[in-house]
């Protein structure tokens, strides 16, 4: 039998799907215009997948939560930042460096994860803006550990790292020693020109970590505490009743969170290859979580699914826009504002989409009731 | 003594803490060689500068919209108004009162439509308010680019298009205030018409939370379903509250350029909501509860700390982790203030 | 058969007080395996306080705890949680759902108590890393519902379900929890459709029939006679009488449920003959209003002019609904028109504007500026709706809040009213309930309406103050003839106050009677007979 | 309160031996992958006061990677990873024979250290032949770094929005 669709339908699909649609029209656009070549743009969008999915990716467990976007992910990415510094200033070099700088980051991002969870306890309602308080607050920290710790208090001596007046860590660190070492670990090229460059290339064992972290949520979701995490989000008091301990549940679902984001930080940077001591971070966390909503992903409800489709979506859009802007207005700068315009716009509309739908399911009731008396009246 | 903890209590201890440190701070203060009527005459010049912004946050705390973390949208208002005052080319006093009338139209189609948005999203206030402003900037940023500007003031050299990223408030209305009525004692200056400036709107929003209307909108952010049971008409009464922020923003940023003397375009307003929140909270207010006492207190404490701290630490320490101190200091406040139990309302 | 002769649940001279107030007297009653139990009783009566105790919930807890003995298997039990009745077996499913949307049936069923694959990884991330046996948890929640014998397709989300396979999901989890021996259900078929409630019976019979005790609480009382073994009626913390189902009534239960010794039948007050006048003040068609738990589906009403009128009726049947509807505070339709002229819906203003007036039963929610103080409080409506207590300046361009008529009209209403307070500018969330009660009067009578609504007057406050607030309302109706309409659980108190009672059930007016008609008939319209059967 | 048996049960064990794997690999991790620079150095020098004379050719491989040849006063640096290495020198002596020395393993204590191929060349134990080496710290060309600044400029929304992510 073959389905009617109605205007209805198709209404109700363009709704629920606004944001990823103005994506795909505005990058059909764009790419015209731009001009760049198929092959340099998959092979940017592959590199942007590399660097970010594993970021996306860690926003995932707190939605699932029923906590909104995580902009305290940013918290994580201090973690994996203070790791990379750590290892930096001793010369660790290659993927052993990266896995102990994972190691070194995972307590940092626990205790951050703890610490933000148990804030977001205390607000609950408002977890959203007050993790994004919470990662400007915890910014401040973090400076204040970097810039006058990291020397005196910590010891580090590095002069690669360390300002030469022998605290406060250089704005910019150089990552070569662990620069792209999971993504050149194993790394397929394809279509390269005669010199050996330009092409697609595929960096398989960075493939293999991300499709792993998949793996992941997929087994999560299906163990008891990501069942938990899913009731906890659906309504807190019905899973208190049942017996759930709904504010670990909560701190447990951003830590993991975090803990994730410390790991993506740290895959980030080894494939830029330069640490912004005072920068990288703060606005990683705006970037992940305007391509996740890119992607379809709502408030309350995100996919693996739309991770991907977000990271290829956004970027693309990252990647054309000034292009554009150049080739259109002979700006481009305009471009740049156009897509810091459209990152925070996104994620404007998608949080007001989101309180608004809220609202209508709650005026639903009151239609169904009319609807109700008007048919008893014609019975 | 139960008497005195409840107030010590009432006062809150993060801000018990803060006033400690900037009381210590002025006494610490000559000993490392700073002349404390020079702090002063700062921490006055830099509350007149700011103290309408934050001014700006009641009304939206008054009608239950929360903290207004959309300020930046007040502030753009307002740098329209100024760049259109500097483009017509008139200088002295008559600019500044131009910039105010051309913002005014702005601020409040700019705050009608911005009041129409919170309205619909009620309980997700913040954390919009604060996407609003940031898109709103990045959207001007666009703007300021191709807007047709021919000022030469203000344009790039260069290119004759697109305005500069800072422009100059000289020969049209810097110090405007700062200087006009300023009273001289010593090292002491005192600048009465920007106080009085100050002085007239606070006593301008004071004056309307005692009339009928005012009277409604801090029942509706007080308790919007009797303020509803009462037959006030909520959203009209938060419309209102958030065109008032918004223009009470816009002359705050005015009111700051003729002090700093820089036209800030661009990403300058983006963070500019922050230290005005974190001021009226230190000062007291909570997430649904302000006054102008609060906006007072609050403004001179934050400006205290933000003035006090580099000179002082700088020359106790020879480092100057102010700024570091300022982000903890300030985004601390507002944490507390959005996870107090009190107040959770919304 | 031996088993069956030991009581199951026995309670010995069970009482319990809050606050001084005794709210439960002397309860005995036991109950064998595998019967069904009705227990019957008005809002109030202390059905939901002896539950309460058998749960050992907080709140007994927190206020003294109770007298008396609560024995299971002749054995005395003193619950410190429900978790430990839980694990006696003694399960209950709650009027309110709790049930998560976005989960199935199954999932639903065993929440929190899913079979699980024991992984390695439990050794280090704890119990909550094994994942979720999908097959057994579908088997084990398959198993609840056969045993309790309905329809329901466990895969279902709950969310797409109606009413009554959700109340079946509810039924069904307490039912797979081990050991379970005895169920409370607190009014389940409430929701249910005339279908669904048959369903429900049968399958109350079903588990008494595999030894599992039920408690049922109803205000249906055909249902009892259908499914009960024996009938606790219960009335004002007491239990007025034990019944065999089988040799009882409809009319007998009612009788009992509502009536009063024959001294306290006849209303205390002098029902001072008085003519009111035929002529309609308001007249309200075809209303309805969508207030969650109160829903009104069809409501026909007619208010005379100068008359109280009360509007009685068990909780949730949507007597609160009626005022709040017409007030404008839910989503509302059908005709509501004052004087002849229509009033507009959904516009609280327009009420207002028209010279009607609203005490709301929420006095904290909606009745009051908690944080502001008692003149803020009666003032506000006055000022903002009549434009009273301003001053105009600048030919009525300013108006300007008149801080001495506000602080006049507040003096005057707390000594009138007796308030208790230390100023009239202390702060409305630090006054006692019945205080509290009189502000939200004061506020009311302080915009001089032609029609009150008040709704729940009484509610959570002492018994002096109960008097002071009914005389308040009494005198307001005849010094100045304003028509009342006054909502309430409390038959007895409409009876003592009221020319004409209404009832309500199931959202709709199931009769209308004079206030000194016995009790049994409102009883009888209460429970669901309509006017001709009560009669 | 749980008792010693509840709290000490296997799955502390398991947790405990978790614990101690990551800190092993962390500690492996340390050693493993820490680069350390390696002088070789075809230079006079002196040791224990003895004076060993530059080579005037040799031929050095460090870890078996690609020979280097030397010449007197050559000095070449190698990143190398772990802390034990080999060196293979072959050197022409006085009659212009090529001579292959045999392979010497030696451990690196420091973040920089300088061996001496004429000292190994005479036989000296390969501690003896290393030196910490202690880096000059290069003036700084570029006007120094100020983080402060960085930090008031990223507060007031610069840098923001030409980043590439």
């Amino acid at each position: 039998m073959r389905k009617e669709i109605t205007s209805k339908d198709v209404r109700k699909f363009l709704s629920n799907n606004i944001v990823p649609i103005i994506f795909i029209v505005l990058c059909a656009v764009c790419i015209p215009v731009a001009g760049y070549t198929g092959q340099y743009l998959v092979d940017q969008i592959i590199t942007r997948i590399v660097r970010n999915s594993f970021l996306v990716l860690s926003l995932l467990i707190p939605i699932m939560a029923g906590m909104g976007l995580n902009f305290g992910m940013t918290l994580g990415a201090m973690a994996g930042q203070i790791g990379l510094i750590f290892v930096t200033s001793w010369n660790i070099v290659s993927i052993p460096g990266l896995l102990l700088a994972a190691i070194i980051a995972t307590p940092i991002a626990v205790v951050l994860g703890w610490f933000c969870g148990s804030m977001l306890n205390k607000a609950k309602g408002r977890e959203m803006i007050t993790s994004y308080m919470i990662s400007f607050f915890m910014n401040g920290v973090y400076q204040l550990v970097v810039l006058y710790g990291m020397g005196p208090v910590i010891p580090l001596s590095n002069s690669r790292v360390i300002l030469p007046r022998g605290y406060g860590v250089r704005n910019t660190i150089d990552l070569l020693s662990v620069r792209k070492s999971i993504d050149n670990f194993w790394a397929i090229r394809l279509f390269t020109d005669e010199n050996g460059t330009g092409g697609i290339t595929i960096p398989v064992l960075t493939f293999i970590l991300i499709i792993a972290l998949c793996l992941v949520i997929v087994w999560f979701r299906k163990t008891k505490i990501g069942q938990d995490m899913r009731a906890v989000g659906q309504d807190m008091e019905v899973a208190r009743e049942a017996g759930i301990k709904v504010e670990r549940t909560r701190i447990l679902a951003i830590i993991i969170s975090t803990v994730f984001a410390a790991y993506g930080m740290i895959i980030y940077l080894s494939n830029m290859g330069t640490l912004n001591t005072y920068n990288s971070h703060s606005q990683i966390g705006m970037f992940s979580i305007a391509a996740l909503l890119v992607g379809g992903a709502s408030v309350s409800k995100a996919s693996i699914k739309n991770v991907f489709l977000g990271i290829i979506l956004f970027h693309l859009m990252f990647i054309l826009t000034p292009q554009a802007g150049r080739n259109l207005i002979g700006q481009a700068q305009i471009g740049e504002f156009f897509r810091v315009f459209v990152s925070y716009g996104v994620i404007t509309l998608s949080l007001v989409l989101y309180e608004i739908r809220t609202r209508r399911e709650k005026a639903e009731s009151a239609r169904n009731l009319a609807l109700g008396q008007k048919q008893e009246e014609k019975a | 003594m139960d008497r005195a903890m409840e107030i010590l209590k009432g006062f809150g201890l993060p801000r018990l803490i803060i006033t400690l440190f900037l009381v210590a701070l002025f006494i610490i203060a000559p000993f490392a060689g700073i002349s404390v009527t020079a702090s002063i005459t700062d921490v006055l010049g830099r509350f007149g500068q700011n103290a309408i912004m934050v001014l700006a946050m009641v009304p939206m705390i008054h009608s239950g919209c929360g903290l207004n973390f959309g300020l930046p949208l007040g502030i753009i208002s307002g740098l329209l108004g100024a760049t259109l005052a500097i483009e017509t080319g008139i200088h002295g006093p008559v600019s500044f009162i131009l910039a105010i009338l051309y913002s005014t139209p702005f601020a409040i189609i700019l705050g009608w439509g911005y009041g129409k948005l919170l309205n619909r999203v009620k309980g997700g206030e913040m954390m919009i308010a604060t996407y609003v402003g940031f898109s709103s900037v990045a959207f001007m940023s666009i703007m300021w680019l191709i807007l047709p500007y021919s000022s030469p003031t203000m344009v790039w050299g260069y290119t004759g298009q697109g305005l500069r990223t800072t422009i100059s408030t000289e020969g049209f209305y810097y110090h405007i205030l700062r200087d006009t009525l300023s009273i001289n004692i010593g090292h002491l200056s005192i600048s009465l018409a920007e106080i009085l400036f100050f002085a007239f709107f606070a006593f301008i929003i004071w004056a309307f939370l005692h009339t009928k209307t005012g009277t409604a909108m801090t029942a509706v952010g007080s308790n919007p379903v009797f303020a509803r049971a009462s037959g006030i008409n909520i959203d009209r009464q938060r419309t209102l509250s958030v065109i008032m922020s918004t223009w009470l923003g816009a002359l705050g940023i005015l009111c700051y350029q003729q002090g700093y003397g820089f036209v800030q375009l661009y990403q300058g307003p983006m963070y500019m909501a922050m230290p005005a929140v974190s001021a009226i909270l230190i000062g007291g207010a909570s997430v649904n509860k302000a006054n102008i006492t609060n906006v007072i207190i609050g403004t001179i404490l934050y400006q205290g700390i933000v003035s006090m701290t580099p000179s002082v630490m700088n020359s106790l320490i020879h480092t100057d982790m102010s700024e570091v101190l300022r982000i903890i200091v300030s985004n601390g406040m507002i944490l507390y203030a959005l996870t107090r139990k009190t107040g959770a309302s919304r | 058969m031996s088993e069956m002769s030991k009581s199951l649940l026995e309670m010995q001279n069970v009482s319990k007080e809050y606050n001084g107030n005794p709210v439960l007297k002397d309860v005995n009653f036991s109950l064998n395996a595998g019967e069904v139990l009705g227990l019957v009783g008005e809002n109030g009566a202390g059905k939901s306080t002896l539950m309460n105790i058998l749960f050992g919930m907080d709140v007994i807890h927190q206020t003294g705890g109770y007298g008396g003995k609560v024995l299971i298997d002749g054995q005395e039990v003193k619950f410190a949680s429900p978790l430990d009745a839980l694990k006696a077996g003694i399960g209950m499913v709650h009027q309110e759902f709790s049930l998560l949307p976005g989960f199935t049936a199954a999932e639903n069923i065993l929440l929190n108590r899913e079979p699980e694959n024991k992984s390695v990884l439990s050794l280090v991330f704890g119990d909550r890393a094994n994942t979720i046996d999908r097959k057994d948890l579908q088997k084990q929640a398959i198993a609840a519902i056969t045993k309790l014998g309905v329809q329901l397709d466990p895969d279902m989300l709950v969310s797409e379900m109606p009413v009554g396979h959700k109340q079946f999901t509810e039924i069904s989890r307490e039912i797979s929890k081990s050991a379970i021996r005895l169920l409370v259900l607190d009014e389940p078929t409430a929701v249910l459709t005339e279908k669904e409630a048959e369903m429900l019976l049968k399958a109350i019979r079903n588990l008494a029939d595999q030894g599992i005790s039920v408690i049922f609480i109803t205000h249906r009382l055909q249902e009892i006679l259908d499914v009960c073994n024996k009938v606790v009626v219960m009335r004002d913390g007491r239990i007025i009488k034990e019944l065999e189902a089988a040799d009882t009534s409809i009319a007998e239960m009612a009788k009992l449920m509502v009536g009063r010794e024959v001294s306290t039948d006849k209303p205390k007050q002098d029902h001072d003959e008085r003519k009111i006048s035929d002529k309609i003040v308001l007249s309200v068609n075809n209303l309805w209003v969508d207030m969650p738990g109160e829903t009104v589906r069809d409501v026909n009403l007619e208010v005379r002019d100068g008359e109280i009128l009360g509007i009685g009726g068990l909780a949730g049947q949507g007597k609160l609904g009626i005022p709040n509807g017409i007030m404008g505070l839910f989503p509302a339709g059908g005709k509501v028109t004052l004087n002849g002229s229509e009033i507009p819906l959904n516009n609280p203003r327009a009420c207002l504007d028209s010279s009607l007036a609203f005490v709301s039963e929420d006095r904290r929610g909606v009745g009051l500026l908690l944080d502001e103080s008692l003149e803020w409080n009666i003032a506000f409506p006055a000022m903002q709706i009549q434009n009273k207590f301003l001053k105009n300046y600048l030919g009525g361009l300013i108006k300007w809040r008149d801080q001495a008529a506000i602080k006049e009209v507040t003096e005057k209403y707390i000594s009138q009213l007796q308030i208790k307070c230390t100023s009239s500018t202390q702060k409305a969330k630090e006054l006692s309930g019945g205080n509290q009660q009189k502000i939200c009067l004061a506020k009311a009578f302080a915009l001089e309406p032609k029609l009150l609504f008040v709704s729940e007057p009484t509610r959570g406050i002492d018994i002096g103050a109960k008097a002071l607030v009914l005389q308040a309302l009494r005198e307001y109706n005849r010094k100045n003839g304003v028509t009342i309409v006054m909502i309430s659980s409390e038959l007895e108190e409409l009876r003592q106050i009221c020319d004409r009672i209404a009832i309500i059930t199931d959202g709709a007016v199931s009769g209308i009677l004079p206030a000194d008609r016995p009790s049994e008939d409102f009883g009888m319209l209460m429970v669901g007979k309509t006017k001709k059967e009560a009669m | 309160m749980k008792s010693a048996k509840e709290i000490f049960d296997i799955r502390f064990f398991v947790r405990l031996a978790c614990i101690v794997v990551i800190i092993a690999l962390a500690v492996f991790l340390y050693n493993f992958g820490k680069e350390r620079t390696l002088l070789v150095d075809n230079w006079t020098i002196e040791i224990n006061g003895t004076s060993y004379r530059a080579e005037d050719w040799a031929k050095v491989s460090v870890d078996g990677q690609k020979a280097q040849e030397y010449s007197p006063r050559m000095r070449i640096s190698f990143p190398l990873r772990g802390r034990t290495h080999t060196i293979a020198i072959t050197y022409d002596d006085k009659s212009f024979n090529e001579i292959e020395l045999p392979v010497v393993e030696f451990k690196l204590e420091h973040d920089s250290s300088l061996i001496s191929i004429p000292a190994l060349v005479a036989g000296l134990p390969a501690e003896e032949c290393i030196q910490e080496f202690i880096v000059q710290p290069a003036p700084e060309a570029a006007a120094e770094e100020n983080p402060e600044e960085a930090i008031a400029e990223q507060d007031a929304g610069f840098g923001d929005m030409t980043m590439e992510i």
